[in-house]
């Protein structure tokens, strides 16, 4: 708990993050895609002399510019800020780690923004082939901020054997090029460059909807074929670079995926298992409609179908995005840090010296709750409170997501005392710690903590 | 801009019997629906045969193990137990306090967790969700857990103990 | 082998081939799919309200098949909860398959509330689909019973509470109200017994009704076609716009089945249907114990008549108010018939109006009087 | 904890009167009082074990260059926004005010890409040297730091929304008054977080009294308030330098050009004049050891006199500008903006003079850290930022070059124009 805690009721910090990452995910992953849809298409039309399909890419390259910068710049501005109040302290690892490879995607992204506002603003104002060369630099350019981006993201989930090796002995900067190209990189990076051209396609559906299919069916009915082709390379490719992506995680997280088969139960163990199920269920009925509603039925493909369409793509990509985090579990970086900003490393320190004691905040704090309560006790339940924000918040709620209130329901003290004690030994034979970081502290921090979950048992059965 | 033709040209290229459409890319899309309704079948069939055939992987994982051979097991100190696999599943063999012995299986019959032998209490406690269990008969005294803990036979032999299904 | 067959330039096999000759031989594939590809839809800026019937249709086969699914281990009478609580708990997926019945079951009901309305202010009642209207008010009341019955099932302390305060509804019916609700019931309290009659209504005896009304409800709408709504009537037909029914309309109505059928999976397997603690007739109901939510606004108006005036008297006047509004809204072929003036049209969507928002604003009020 | 709180209070209070007396002395300034809150009340969190993958200087450097720039464009965003809202608020009967309003705004959503384009580079290297401090006082802020967020892409689409009515001739002034107010809530947000994280002795109590989700605003600091002022008068300053260099390198018609002078002109004077006044309430409410340690250090005090000389220079500049001849000099019009973003140059040094001197004062030593640079890393980055640039700048030339041709034929007939698109849309709208 070395910074505090950002508490939001109901949704968590997580949850926060997840939202508006899957929300950028689904804007960003378009651009990249979009950025080599418009000039190949633009390319097509110049070569066949197409007139009618300018008009069309006009108005999806305006539709393009507003939704990527007004909501894809801001949105992946939002997942910064999201992950330095959520998760400080992961965060400042990772900005150690990689500065420059953010200034470096910083770069890219630069020329990306100003490169699709050219290309908005120049259509009939320049000489068509110089326009066309601004969107393949644009293309480029978005492509090299995925490139960059991959290589932090997958850092998270796999950090490699290399960086491991050195990570607390202040040499981490040495080993750069292995932390950024990490055993999770390259499937990381086919994978998402697939599933970008899948959102061109399907984006693209939502601009070619607004024609009137009746009046200009040939129209309608190409530029609707020639988008769904989009969805092609994706739809062979991604199951194999899925498995491939999978032989590169290690065993540990993988058995996390087992778990949800093997362990029978609702609600805790089997998040993984229901991502999948819903993953593999979107994109197949993305598959199925693109083709028999949109290809096979342009003339009355209509907004509502191609709105339907993203609302699968972004359940899709929800449910990925959150089989991949869960897949990170216990840790938020992989077998460095764990998912409440604990160092793997500090584990011991923390249950020799107490966790509160060794965050500058709480150890002031602390010392005002003894001299300031009334009662040993309710001091007692302020201390829990605080050894619950700082190492039980970062995944659970007291109400919403995760809840502790329906989690602990009918709990009495020794319950939820034997479910602590389990944690903070963290055996191996613990059914928990495939997924739950090590409970650390003090044997009186670990009680507040019970009395302070006691408390809420309680007032959740009221 | 569009005239009637190209309508009608329109019509006949989204037949399904249109010559255009010729044999490789016919076939390409009839992979494509198969691969679709594989994915379909898959999603849905999986969890129908897990389903039904739960029974059957319970039998039979059951009847592949009938016994198990703890070897020094039979100068276990009293009030104490120790852990073993009957099969792939977890154990307990406790003596208790009177020097009497007792084999139990050791998954928690509300949600699975492995339980654990409270030598103080004298009971088996699973801290998952507080499920408490006799430790002589294994039968469910507090706490969610539905059913007893099954007990297995067990044999004390000189240098070790044989645990057999009951 | 049929030579001639081999000279089409189609990809298809000639076994297939002749596996389908044979097949149309006795069934007569070609004939069906040459109606199937005559036939038109109306497509027009309301056609959305169209799938509405094909989506309660779809959540109705969901239901025929995770239902006998459940079957499989569900143990009516004493042993039900034990039964529930292994299907939740013990067998394998088994949460997933009640689950995604529980998700379908109120998806079905609210299907089937959308597709009632969209027809009523389609004014698709009017000659000549009288019949259609009324089937389909009969697969209506079926279903909720169907939704009624089956929430007992499992015996948890949910269903137990919902179900007795549920069983008021038609205990106020005045007269016979007390003696057909302990036939229902099997006596004056919900027990085992009671599980095993909901059991045999709720998997024999309904659908043994249900499904001759479903058949001659969807004969009806093949015969007479997709109703237009009056606004497209009036334009001149060379101005109306069509879409064939096979393969296009057909092909969108799967498509609207995948997305329900992706609703479903996202709602069953991110927000498993819950179990609660075993029945416990001795224990206190639960506070704001209520019935399902679609019959919240039956509820709700029992419960206000009651307030308004004590005794049994209220009680029975808001069963009248109930079976007049049934009446009426049975009745509306005849009210709004074709031919009649505006008039009669205008009343008729007054009507429509009050019993949308009658029944939104008692379901909101009830929830928020528990 | 209700003892802080009287003495926050206090503080504050006592600001604004010492302000208004105008002898510069503050409550807090007192050494002994500032030691004693540090000891008993709070220390800053743990610096991050991992090393700093380049010196200290390079991140203060790059930082700060990227710093100018984002208050460049955030400055000529809010400035710009202000005035051509007021005009197309005013210009319904006035087509002058209205088509300088519409020229204005079409620029402002590209403003807005590089206000974001160049803020993130300025923070990111914050999150690296001052982590510590600027985590915390993030979470304690947390639900107005991430409504930033929710605000911005809500401004920034509404702007987008102003360009296109611009562009069909449509009034819209009410969706750009609605991002005005996104701006200045931004704008405010941040002058509040930059501003809390020089404040550990103001964490504690906001933390006890906010709960954690960090819903409550600090209070108490006397530095926020001037500092808000000193940006805002700045961006209307040097959007009136801005509008001045439209009127005189843009294409607008004769009548909207004197117009965007004038008051570009007047604008630039009156508001870099005022912005000179909140530098030196900023300058006021500084503690002692600040100020000191801001004249003597020599790299802070010639800032400090880089942006007064200048920003006298952009007003002497933008009034010549504005009033000497009958059509703008070309000249002189980038004269003002330069001056004017020479000041910005020279302010942004200062600010991050105090930035440190505050934070040292309280324990916080950013010059402190372990260094293990990768410089093959660093070096690609060069590289590649200057590539970047270079290559922006000649694919700007080509445009330039082509879009002239173009210009002078008289159709282009490989593309279809707006209208036939917008027909085939709204065809289907009709239907």
């Amino acid at each position: 708990m070395n910074y505090p805690f950002w508490d939001v009721p109901y949704l968590s910090g997580g949850g926060v993050i997840g939202l508006i990452a899957t929300y950028h995910l689904l804007i960003a992953l378009f651009a990249v895609g979009g950025g080599l849809y418009l000039p190949l298409a633009e390319r097509k039309a110049l070569k066949e002399g197409r007139d009618d399909w300018f008009g069309v890419l006009k108005s999806h390259s305006k539709f393009f510019l507003i939704l990527t910068a007004a909501f894809g710049t801001t949105s992946g501005v939002g997942i910064w800020f999201a992950i330095g109040l959520a998760n400080p302290e992961a965060t400042s690892t990772l900005i150690h780690n990689f500065v420059f490879g953010w200034a470096i995607e910083y770069v890219f992204f630069i020329v990306e923004l100003t490169t699709a506002a050219i290309y908005y603003y120049t259509w009939d104002k320049i000489d068509p082939k110089l326009h066309l060369k601004i969107g393949y630099v644009y293309a480029a350019s978005s492509w090299l901020t995925l490139v960059i981006i991959n290589g932090i993201l997958t850092f998270m989930l796999t950090p490699g054997s290399t960086w491991l090796s050195v990570a607390g002995s202040g040499n981490e900067a040495s080993v750069f090029w292995y932390a950024f190209f990490n055993p999770t990189y390259f499937p990381s990076l086919v994978l998402r460059t697939l599933i970008s051209w899948n959102l061109a396609g399907i984006w693209a559906l939502v601009t070619a909807s607004r024609l009137d299919g009746f009046r200009h069916g040939k129209l309608k009915h190409e530029i609707i074929s020639w988008s769904a082709k989009w969805l092609i390379p994706g739809f062979v490719l991604v199951p194999f670079c899925f498995l491939w992506y999978l032989a590169m995680v290690p065993e540990a997280q993988r058995q996390l995926l087992d778990l949800g088969i093997s362990t029978i139960g609702q609600g805790t163990f089997t998040q993984i298992t229901r991502s999948a199920l819903i993953t593999v269920m979107t994109s197949a009925t993305i598959i199925a409609l693109v083709y028999f509603v949109a290809v096979r039925n342009s003339k009355s493909f209509g907004l509502g179908w191609a709105i339907s369409l993203v609302l699968l793509a972004f359940a899709a990509t929800a449910s990925t995005e959150q089989a991949r985090e869960m897949l990170r579990k216990p840790y938020v970086i992989g077998d460095f840090m764990y998912s409440n900003g604990v160092r793997k490393s500090e584990v011991e320190k923390y249950n020799a010296e107490g966790y509160l004691t060794h965050s500058s905040w709480a150890a002031n704090s602390v010392k005002g709750f003894y001299s300031d309560s009334e009662t040993i006790e309710a001091a007692d339940l302020k201390k829990g409170e605080l050894m619950f924000r700082g190492q039980c918040g970062a995944c659970h709620t007291e109400k919403g997501y995760r809840a502790m209130n329906n989690l602990l329901k009918d709990r009495d003290e020794t319950a939820i005392g034997n479910i602590l004690q389990m944690l903070h030994e963290n055996k191996d034979d613990s059914p928990y710690r495939k997924y739950m970081p090590p409970l650390v502290g003090k044997d009186d921090e670990i009680k507040a903590l019970a009395a302070y979950l006691k408390q809420i048992s309680v007032n959740a059965s009221k | 801009m569009i005239n009637e033709d190209a309508i009608n040209d329109i019509l006949r290229s989204q037949d399904n019997d249109d010559p255009e459409i010729d044999g490789s890319k016919r076939s390409f899309l009839w992979m494509g629906v198969g691969a679709i309704g594989a994915v379909y079948v898959g999603a849905i069939g999986y969890p129908v045969y897990k389903y039904l055939a739960t029974p059957a992987e319970r039998a039979a994982s059951e009847t592949a193990v009938n016994s198990a051979t703890l070897d020094g097991a039979d100068k276990l100190p009293v009030n104490s137990a120790l852990m073993f696999k009957f099969g792939t599943k977890p154990a307990m063999l406790i003596r208790s306090a009177d020097g009497n012995f007792v084999a139990l299986n050791a998954v928690c019959t509300h949600l699975g967790c492995t339980v654990k032998y409270n030598p103080e209490t004298v009971r088996i406690e699973c801290a998952c969700h507080g499920g408490v269990y006799d430790a002589k008969t294994g039968s469910n005294i507090s706490g969610p857990p539905p059913k007893p803990l099954t007990k297995f036979n067990v044999e004390v032999q000189d240098g070790r103990v044989l645990v057999t299904r009951a | 082998m049929d030579a001639s067959l081999l000279q089409e330039p189609r990809s298809r096999t000639s076994r297939a081939a002749a596996i389908y000759d044979w097949v149309d031989d006795r069934l007569d594939l070609t004939g069906l799919m040459a109606h199937a590809r005559e036939k038109t839809v109306p497509e027009h800026k309301h056609a959305f309200w169209y799938y509405w019937g094909g989506i309660s249709l779809f959540f109705f086969m969901v239901q025929v098949l995770s239902g006998i699914l459940l079957l499989v281990y569900y143990r009516p009478g004493a042993e039900a909860y034990e039964s529930v609580r292994q299907i939740t708990y013990d067998i394998q997926f088994g949460w997933l398959v009640r689950s995604a019945h529980s998700w379908s079951a109120n998806l079905m009901v609210f299907a089937v509330f959308v597709h009632m309305f969209s027809v009523f202010f389609m004014r698709a009642y009017r000659k000549p689909r009288e019949f259609g209207w009324w089937s389909g008010l009969a697969l209506l009341g079926m279903t909720m019973v169907f939704g009624f019955s089956g929430y007992l099932l499992p015996m948890d302390d949910l269903a137990y509470f919902a179900t007795k305060v549920g069983l008021e509804i038609p205990a106020s019916i005045p007269l016979v109200g007390t003696v057909i609700t302990n036939l229902v019931r099997g006596g004056s309290e919900i027990t085992s017994t009671t599980t095993q009659r909901f059991f045999a209504l709720h998997v024999v005896i309904l659908p043994l009704l249900y499904l001759p009304f479903l058949a001659f409800h969807v004969w009806l709408v093949q015969k007479h076609g997709n109703a237009m709504p009056p606004g497209e009537e009036a334009k001149p037909v060379e101005e109306r716009r069509t879409i064939r029914f096979f393969p296009d309309f057909f092909a969108k109505d799967l498509g609207m089945w995948l997305l329900s059928l992706n609703v479903l999976a996202i709602l069953a397997s991110l927000y498993p249907w819950q179990l609660g603690p075993q029945a416990d007739e001795l224990a206190s109901a639960p506070v704001g114990i209520h019935p399902e939510w679609y019959f919240m606004s039956q509820f709700q108006v029992l419960k206000v008549f009651g307030r308004w005036f004590p005794g049994a008297f209220g009680e029975y006047l808001g069963i009248v108010v109930f079976t007049l509004g049934l009446v009426i809204w049975a009745l509306i072929p005849f009210i709004d018939a074709k031919g009649r003036n505006g008039k009669w049209a205008k009343a008729a969507l007054y009507i429509g109006l009050i019993a949308v928002f009658g029944m939104l604003a008692t379901t909101i009020w009830g929830y928020w009087d528990l | 904890m209700a003892q802080t709180k009287a003495k926050i209070s206090v503080i504050q209070i006592g600001t604004l009167l010492v302000f208004v007396v105008g002898n510069g002395s503050y409550l807090a300034r007192d050494p002994d009082l500032e030691d004693q809150e540090n000891t008993t009340l709070f220390q800053f969190p743990s610096v991050d074990p991992i090393p700093l993958p380049a010196p200290v200087w390079l991140f203060k450097l790059l930082g700060d260059v990227t710093l100018v720039l984002h208050f460049l464009a955030m400055q000529l965003l809010v400035g710009s926004l202000t005035l051509a809202t007021v005009w197309n608020f005013l210009g319904k009967k006035h087509s002058v005010r209205r088509d300088g309003s519409d020229a204005v705004i079409r620029k402002v959503p590209t403003l807005m890409t590089y206000v974001i384009n160049f803020g993130v580079p300025p923070l990111l290297f914050s999150q690296v040297l001052y982590g510590r401090a600027l985590y915390t006082s993030s979470v304690l802020i947390g639900f107005y730091w991430i409504s930033v967020i929710v605000v911005l892409t809500l401004t920034y689409f509404l702007l987008y929304k102003c360009a296109d009515r611009a562009n069909s001739g449509r009034a819209w002034w009410g969706y750009s008054l609605l991002s005005w107010v996104g701006v200045v809530y931004i704008a405010k947000i941040f002058s509040i977080n930059m501003t809390l994280m020089l404040r550990p002795e103001a964490w504690q109590p906001l933390y006890q009294a906010s709960g954690g989700l960090g819903m409550i605003f600090p209070t108490g600091d006397p530095s926020t308030t001037p500092r808000f002022l000193f940006m805002l008068a700045g961006g209307f300053g040097l959007s009136g330098a801005g509008l001045l260099f439209l009127s005189t390198f843009g294409n607008e018609k004769p009548e909207v050009a004197g117009f965007l002078r004038k008051w570009g002109g007047i604008f630039a004077a009156g508001f870099l004049a005022l912005e000179m006044a909140a530098g030196v309430w900023v300058y006021r409410v500084q503690p002692a050891v600040v100020q000191d340690g801001i004249m003597s250090g020599t790299l802070t005090s010639s800032a400090l006199w880089a942006w007064a000389v200048f920003t006298v220079l952009a007003v002497v500049a933008s009034l010549i500008a504005a009033f000497w001849g009958k059509t703008g000099s070309k000249i002189l019009a980038a004269t003002a903006i330069l001056f004017g973003a020479l000041g910005t140059a020279g302010f942004v040094v200062v600010r991050d003079g105090i930035r440190d001197l505050t934070l040292l004062s309280k324990g916080f030593d950013v010059w402190q850290r372990t260094v293990v640079s990768n410089w093959s890393v660093v070096l690609l980055f060069l590289a590649l930022f200057v590539g970047g640039l270079a290559l922006i700048g000649f694919l700007l030339v080509l445009v330039a070059r082509s879009a002239k041709q173009i210009a002078n034929q008289t159709a282009v007939a490989a593309f279809a124009g707006e209208a036939d698109l917008q027909n085939l849309m709204e065809e289907e709208d009709d239907q």
